[in-house]
């Protein structure tokens, strides 16, 4: 009964799965993320086969950076060390986050909500600041942790220091580890795994299976639209992250793929982004692959675990549960004490991680930060364009998501599609795209330089992540408890705002968050469409990194704490207001409530004695 | 009342090759000469027309690159002071900002007046795609069009056809390298290039990235002194030399001790570090055997045809190339101006010219660019045989 | 099979003309051809084995699934018109409806769940509160109103849904197994409590229930469904005393086929059949085969447990219109005995008899068997087989 | 109230002692002190209202939940004791069971839900498809193996449900609601499979039903509950004839109530009751009220409704040992009507009476009630309030 229904329009004329209003709902829908979406991939393509000199010479079609771009023997070797280091980390990472997620949503911890949050939070602190810190703790000749192993007696300090080495594969896999890899995971499965219905569980250890194999066997399994989509979302990425392998593998001539594509761009000038593109098509291979995959994985089978006879609850792990509630505790300490202390004490210090200077300590950075002409209007663009994007793309996502998901309209493979091949594309070649459909598209060019324009791309960016993630997220619902509202007389809008929105609102809150922070944290996307008075924090923090005097590390650090500031406070509120809606699985406090139901055993008593005695 | 500024079509006469790269050859071109000293009337009075016409405009759209980028304050308060116009400056990569103005530009769009930064971006795109005006024309203020006040004897022009981009930075460097003095107290051991690729310093140097293109301003000096089979082949061959993702992570390793020498333009860096008294050097003390350099740097100002803002950025331009922009550049970083009529107390010493060293200036070559296009070739064939 | 015929009575409450549904991927429809009407007032009842298409019926009234082929009118009101692709949306039906899964809010307060139809319906805070209030005392929830719904039982849980329907006291009720999950008590309490609802306010009921009692008792009338094939429908009298074909006699009520000879008959269907096992056991009935049958063909007669009085033998002799037969086991059922009876000649018999003086097992008893209004058929099971759906 | 003595007999089954348990928030226990235990092929039935703590007691019994108080054993193995904080895990507890919300899980297909339990028992994987079959096969369901299992109705869900507990032939198994979806021809069926499966591996079941006819005809003994208490345990005939107090009587079967007045009393609990209605009706019953009763004190005595024997009237004349009363509503329910009759001095009663000369509204009727065997009452109404836990 699943996929069955039909989104039912308000227009009284239905046509079996193709109602009117749907193809011409959907028709806008693909026009619009068409242009939005597609467009200035096909540009940055285009271009990729034009080696014209000039900008304004005519095209001049050639092969040529695509010859030369995978004519570098070097390729390949920097293929598998992507490939190499993905597995490892990914090997490790999924598999940790899998069990915290199930940790923090499916078993009674305490305080399990703080903990996940704590998990946002290291997502939110920049990879950059984590990469930096641990080089300071893991550097073989003068990392602090090395430093005091080699106190230990038995601990001799080798020629090439160690015994710890950041500028490793490894360190490599660890700093990817500490940064994103683990905490995003955490962050994106744990709302689904909130949505699991306990009856399901206790079913499974009725039938013999212990907590770990009913986890393997049954919560995982129904989890797969979530698990599979932060699987995908990562794999599509894989060539487009480059600041850890930059930092720690150049020194030992460690190369990605993605550092080769980002070298296009950044070691020539003019920068050869026609062969970064060719080099950047690798991934479309990838998402032909993932696109048909994950309609196999979620055709295949039903995840719908909320449904009318939802059984809230929570695993008791027992005394296990403080052995989980420490290693995490732990891990969350690993993954955020260091680059906050980076962060917060590098912001004080001359230069972060130097106590040997005339000036260890300062407060020249924050004074040169805050003195910034440009600083209280970039904090205000930044407030404007990420409380924007909180709440607009949540929304507007959920409903695209929705007609994804729950409609049987024609063109949904094809607009599904679309969003996968917004990855298509890493983002410096991105920004250009869409630099250029600005400046081609006449309705576009209006509102070019202002920062409606900006307003577009944020809300925009996160588009990905939010229609898979919220579409994983509908999998998990029971379309009964939509039929009963329709019944019951409410009409689409009425029942997406009353049951939809409610129930998928733990899910909004973290995207109305991962939004805020993409936002807060572009910087390749907008930063050719801002201009002076539409500079944000990320692009002040970016001119300070990228400061030919110097990467002014702790001053971009100071911005990335306002930014983190600003994210952790709006996450909280938006917690404290979203999470309260869902489905709960520890007893909602009632207190205020309570009342008229403590009043209740005698009346109720004498209430339904009364009709039974007759 | 306002003059717009023509447009001038890239002139197709090529521009007769200098000489010698040396200092005091720069080409004399005729229109470039200056003007007889005008009477102090008329010009007061054209001047006192631009101010008018550029306050008419009210405001000045540049982009600051590089160093300059976000020491601009001074610069900003000063001439809103002096003329009461607003300077709107942005920052950042130049790559970046060809991207977008390039782009702006093919659409019809004319958003920036002015612009500093550095010879490579302008000479490989805004010239060839005729982003630039010229500037002679523009150039009216008798004490900026006086030679006598510049180092070379005349303005010096970052372009082939001289007349697109006015360089005024000029830092002298004895040699691109930084090294760490306790592991190098006697700094005199190195006397040339050549003496780097010794057998006590393998393992002890690094690098930046010599295939991007920021480091590559030195690189063709390499070649022209013969440097490339001497001292390049058997520096990446033997001496286990390891590059840096940045200049900060070199810079720092050099500190640390971890390294005794920093080649390829660790300068900047290492500067601070010293500063803050740690054992580093960023420059030799004595000029190698190879010879010493001159360069703008990011130092040059040029503006964009088709200004939004001609008069404005007309007079932007004459008054950063006078005194009062020069000593304010000056004073922004220790930079070392080609100006030589200002006060030269607040430069860093390092950066200045010494007496009596003939200094050669690479970036007065018209060849500059493509020679650097052709090193940047070099290398990026040459390091992935070794390694890297 | 069907004997229903759809009649065109235009102002029917609900009116369903030749309905079809096949699920994607199902080999037979879930529902086929299927036309009925259900009048104001009336309670409707589908009846059928577990799959045979009853939520299929109810959810395509709703407007939650698409029928193939058919139509749906509310009274002249066009819900449904395929040839006209037509359809009108589930929330402008205006029906209350027990979903079989309950279908509750598990993110809602009972209140909330139950507040949902007025609150669409834009009545005042007060209102709501009040008529909430009412319809919780009603299906005998009252206090409830904070508690989070899913932190119910089964029943409770089962009767939110039910509160739920009633709160808009709507034209049409359309209720799936809306007492499945509640004792006996409160079921007849729900029984009632419905019944006066539908009487104040003239509804039509469609209703599915398995509890053959509730619908012979409830219902006005009943539709027998089998494979989404409707078997017959008519008022509840009917379809037990005078079943059309062999799966109705066989699934409504309990039957006792006996084994016998046609004697006599008339071509009206009429026949006395000798009993076989019984030296004397003639008794009457009727043939619903249009064929009608001959003296001396071997049938099956289909009487009513009740029909058959059971006694403890006395002596040897088998009085007429009796058969002999001996008890081999006795199950207590509360207000009466069912014995399984071996009878010479018929194999086992399930019969009942009466709780204060029980028989043992190894009792003989004699079984006196009503002497008319039996049904007689030419063989002992059902054509229209039965079965899953695939 | 709680009539039942809790056995020390160490090797039942399944024993429960003194288990209470509270939810988070609730004011009163779900299920309070409550003792039980079933022996080896027993089958022992929870009965009582919605609400009334059967589910939470199932869910302690398979360690879902953990019981406030109380311990329980398998046999002699322990499986929770509250005072050694002791509490061994639902998966090591090796039973079968059915949940009343089914609990089928979605992204698996029929089969793989069935075949999960055997799955975690490391059965081979050919004996595993042949019990998979064997047990759809059993609960009607072949043919059905790769059907995802939302896709099933509301019946052939719970059948699953049912199929999957039973696919490990368990020594225990705790049904809670397991048929309450099914039609009664699948109902009796899966009753019969179950008592066979029961018999042969003589198997402890728990089970909770609403069907009374199916706990007083399936269950070896039957534990009446209310509001979490234990009212009454015991064969099913004792607690249908011999009520232990007023909540027992009104909740299983029916009864009709009659005023009266005690004639004659034996301190036994033996009284003849002279009922109202009647010029000479005078019945014989026993109370269990252990204070007795005394001559002259008005009382109820309750009838079952089938020892009523209703019949028209003849004439203006009461016979000895009936009441008088006039028919106001006749109601089909198959097998037999029920009548609503009004009767002087006593209200109107619910009786039943056969169905084929029915009598209708407003016939005059004599109701001739059974001479003894009642148990009469000195209040029409239960003490022990019934409600819901809050
Ligand atoms: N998770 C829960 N939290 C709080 N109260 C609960 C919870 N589950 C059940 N209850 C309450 O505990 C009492 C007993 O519930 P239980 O499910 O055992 O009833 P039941 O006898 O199975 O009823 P039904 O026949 O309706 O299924 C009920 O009053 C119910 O409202
Ligand atoms: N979503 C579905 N996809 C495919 N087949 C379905 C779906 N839902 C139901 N069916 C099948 O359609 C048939 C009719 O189902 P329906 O739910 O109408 O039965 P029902 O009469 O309500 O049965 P029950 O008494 O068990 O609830 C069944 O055989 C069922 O397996
Ligand atoms: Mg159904
Ligand atoms: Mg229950």
């Amino acid at each position: 009964m699943l996929r069955t229904a039909t989104l039912v329009s308000r227009s009284k004329a239905v046509i079996r799965g193709q109602s009117p209003t749907g193809t011409f709902v959907m028709a806008v829908f693909i026009i619009v993320f068409g242009v939005y979406i597609i467009y200035p991939v096909i540009l940055i393509f285009i271009n990729s086969f034009n080696v014209a000199e000039r900008v304004r010479d005519p095209f001049v079609f050639s092969f040529d950076n695509w010859r030369m771009a995978f004519s570098d023997a070097s390729l390949f070797v920097a293929l598998r060390n992507t490939f190499v280091v993905y597995f490892l980390y990914t090997s490790i990472s999924f598999p940790v986050a899998i069990v915290i997620a199930w940790l923090l949503a499916r078993t009674k911890m305490k305080f399990s909500y703080s903990l996940e949050f704590m998990f946002w939070v290291s997502f939110m602190l920049p990879g950059i600041a984590v990469t930096i810190g641990w080089t300071y703790l893991l550097d073989p000749h003068i990392g602090f942790v090395n430093q005091l192993l080699w106190k230990l007696p038995f601990l001799e300090r080798g020629f090439d220091g160690g015994p710890f080495n950041i500028y490793s594969v490894p360190g490599i896999i660890w700093a990817h580890l500490m940064a994103n890899a683990i905490s995003q995971k955490v962050m994106l499965l744990t709302p689904a795994f909130r949505n699991m219905d306990l009856s399901m569980e206790e079913a499974a250890r009725v039938s013999g299976a212990s907590n770990v194999r009913t986890m393997i066997r049954v919560t995982l399994p129904v989890m797969v639209p979530a698990l599979s989509v932060v699987f995908m979302l990562n794999i599509v990425r894989i060539f487009q992250s480059f600041e850890t392998e930059q930092i720690l593998g150049t020194p030992i001539n460690f190369y990605v793929y993605s550092t080769k594509i980002f070298q296009f761009i950044r070691y020539f000038d003019p920068p050869e982004y026609g062969q970064a593109t060719a080099l950047a098509s690798l991934t479309l291979i990838i998402i032909a692959v993932v696109i048909p995959l994950q309609r196999w994985l979620l055709n295949r089978r039903r995840y719908t675990t909320v449904t009318g006879s939802f059984r809230p609850g929570l695993i008791d792990l027992g005394s296990w549960q403080w052995v989980a509630w420490g290693s995490i505790v732990f891990l969350l300490a690993l993954l955020t004490v260091v680059p906050v202390l980076v962060l917060i004490g590098g912001s004080f210090m001359t230069r972060v991680g130097w106590f040997n200077l005339n000036d260890v300590w300062t407060l020249k950075h924050w004074q040169d930060v805050l003195g910034d002409r440009f600083f209280l209007q970039a904090f205000r663009t930044t407030v404007i364009l990420s409380t924007s994007t909180a709440i607009i793309s949540p929304l507007l996502f959920s409903i695209v998501a929705y007609v994804l998901v729950r409609t049987r309209w024609p063109g949904r493979a094809i607009l599904d599609s679309l969003f996968w091949m917004s990855a298509a594309i890493p983002g410096m070649l991105a920004g250009l795209g869409l630099l250029w459909v600005f400046l081609g598209t006449p309705g576009l060019i209006a509102i070019y330089g202002t920062i409606f324009a900006l307003l577009l791309v944020v809300i925009l960016q996160g588009k990905l992540t939010s229609t898979q993630l919220i579409k994983g997220a509908y999998l998990q619902m029971g379309l009964d408890l939509e039929e009963a509202a329709r019944v019951a007389g409410a009409g689409w809008l009425r029942t997406y705002f009353r049951i939809w929105l409610p129930l998928i609102m733990p899910t909004l809150v973290l995207i109305g968050t991962i939004n805020f922070v993409l936002s807060a944290q572009a910087t390749a996307s907008i930063i050719l469409l801002a201009s002076r008075g539409t500079t944000t924090l990320s692009i002040l923090a970016l001119e300070k990194m990228t400061h030919a005097d110097g990467t002014l590390l702790e001053q971009a650090g100071i911005v990335s704490l306002f930014i983190v500031g600003m994210t952790v406070v709006v996450a909280l509120i938006a917690r404290r207001f979203g999470l309260v809606l869902g489905v709960r699985h520890d007893v909602r406090s009632t207190a205020p409530n309570a009342a008229p139901a403590d009043a209740g055993p005698q009346g109720i008593a004498a209430n339904q004695a009364g009709g039974l005695g007759r | 009342g306002s003059d717009p500024t023509p447009t001038p079509e890239p002139t197709a006469t090529p521009v007769p090759p200098t000489p010698t790269p040396t200092a005091m050859a720069m080409a004399d071109d005729p229109t470039a000469t200056p003007v007889p000293e005008p009477t102090a009337d008329p010009f007061e009075a054209e001047w006192d027309a631009l101010v008018a016409a550029a306050q008419e405009e009210g405001r000045l759209d540049a982009f600051i690159c590089c160093a300059l980028g976000r020491e601009f304050d001074a610069h900003i308060d000063a001439f809103q002071e002096n003329f009461g116009i607003e300077i709107v400056s942005a920052t950042g990569s130049s790559r970046q900002q060809a991207d977008r103005v390039l782009a702006e530009r093919a659409a019809g769009v004319y958003s920036l007046d002015v612009w500093t930064g550095g010879l490579t971006t302008t000479n490989t795109r805004l010239v060839p795609e005729g982003a630039l005006t010229d500037l002679r024309p523009l150039l009216i203020h008798p004490d900026v069009l006086d030679g006598d006040n510049w180092y070379f004897g005349d303005l010096f022009w970052g372009d082939p056809e001289m007349k697109y981009i006015v360089g005024y930075g000029g830092n002298a460097s004895n040699a691109p390298i930084a090294y760490n003095t306790e592991l190098l107290p006697d700094p005199t051991v190195i006397q040339s290039y050549v003496d780097l690729v010794k057998p006590e310093f393998v393992g002890k140097i690094v690098m930046r990235d010599p295939r991007e293109a920021g480091t590559a301003n030195n690189h063709p000096f390499y070649f022209t002194q013969g440097l490339d089979e001497t001292y390049l082949i058997p520096l990446f061959r033997d001496m286990e030399g390891v590059i840096a993702s940045d200049a900060r992570q070199a810079a720092e390793w050099l500190a640390q001790g971890r390294f005794a020498l920093c080649i390829f333009s660790c300068g900047t860096e290492v500067e601070e570090l010293k500063e803050q008294g740690l054992p580093v050097q960023d420059q030799f003390p004595h000029p190698l055997k190879e010879g010493a350099t001159i360069g703008t740097g990011g130092n040059n100002i040029f503006v964009m045809d088709q200004a939004p803002h001609p008069n404005a950025a007309k007079l932007f331009l004459n008054w950063m190339l006078g005194p009062e922009g020069q000593t304010l550049y000056q004073e922004s970083n220790g930079d070392n101006s080609l100006r030589i009529d200002i006060s030269k107390d607040n430069v860093v010493s390092g950066n200045l010219p010494a007496e009596g060293i003939e200094y050669l200036v690479p970036s007065a070559d018209p060849g500059h660019q493509s020679k650097i296009d052709d090193a940047l070739d070099w290398f990026r064939a040459e390091l992935p045989k070794h390694g890297y | 099979m069907t004997t229903a015929t759809a009649t065109t009575d235009r102002n029917a409450a609900v009116k369903l003309e030749g309905l079809s549904k096949t699920y994607p991927g199902g080999q037979i429809p879930a529902v086929n051809e299927l036309s009925l009407n259900v009048e104001d007032g009336e309670v409707y009842t589908l009846l059928g084995p577990s799959g045979c298409g009853k939520t299929t019926t109810l959810r395509m009234v709703a407007g939650l699934e698409i029928p193939d082929e058919g139509d749906i009118y509310f009274g002249d009101r066009e819900v449904v018109v395929t040839s006209k692709r037509y359809r009108l949306p589930p929330d402008k039906r205006d029906l209350g409806m027990v979903f079989q899964s309950y279908a509750i809010w598990p993110h809602m307060t009972v209140e909330e769940n139950v507040a949902f139809p007025l609150a669409t319906r834009h009545m005042r805070r007060t209102e709501i509160r009040e008529r909430v209030e009412h319809v919780l005392d009603l299906v005998g929830l009252p206090g409830l109103q904070k508690r989070p719904a899913p932190l119910l039982s089964g029943g409770q849980q089962q009767r939110v849904a039910l509160a739920r329907a009633l709160v808009i006291e709507p034209k049409i009720l359309l209720l799936d197994e809306p007492f499945s999950n509640l004792d006996a008590k409160l079921r007849e309490q729900m029984r009632i409590e419905l019944k006066l609802l539908q009487k104040r306010l003239n509804i039509a009921v469609l209703f599915v229930t398995h509890d053959q009692i509730e619908a012979l008792s409830l219902s006005n009338r009943i539709a027998l469904m089998n494979l989404g094939v409707m078997q017959q429908q008519g008022p509840p009298q009917l379809l037990y005393e005078e079943p059309a074909n062999e799966f109705v006699r066989d699934f409504i009520g309990k039957t006792v086929l006996l084994r016998g000879k046609v004697q006599s008959s008339n071509p009206s269907g009429q026949v006395s059949v000798a009993i076989d096992g019984g030296p004397n056991c003639v008794i009457f009935g009727r043939s619903y085969n249009p064929d009608g049958l001959s003296s001396g063909e071997d049938v099956y007669t289909a009487i009513r447990p009740e029909d058959i009085d059971v006694r403890p033998a006395v002596g040897n002799d088998i009085p007429d219109g009796a058969i002999a037969g001996t008890v081999i086991a006795a199950l207590f059922t509360g207000e009466r005995m069912e014995y399984q009876v071996e009878v010479d000649g018929q194999g086992t018999l399930q019969v009942f008899g009466e709780r204060h003086t029980p028989a043992s097992d190894g009792n003989k008893v004699t079984l006196t068997l009503r002497p008319d209004g039996h049904s007689v058929w030419s063989s002992d099971w059902t054509h229209t087989e039965t079965g899953e759906g695939v």
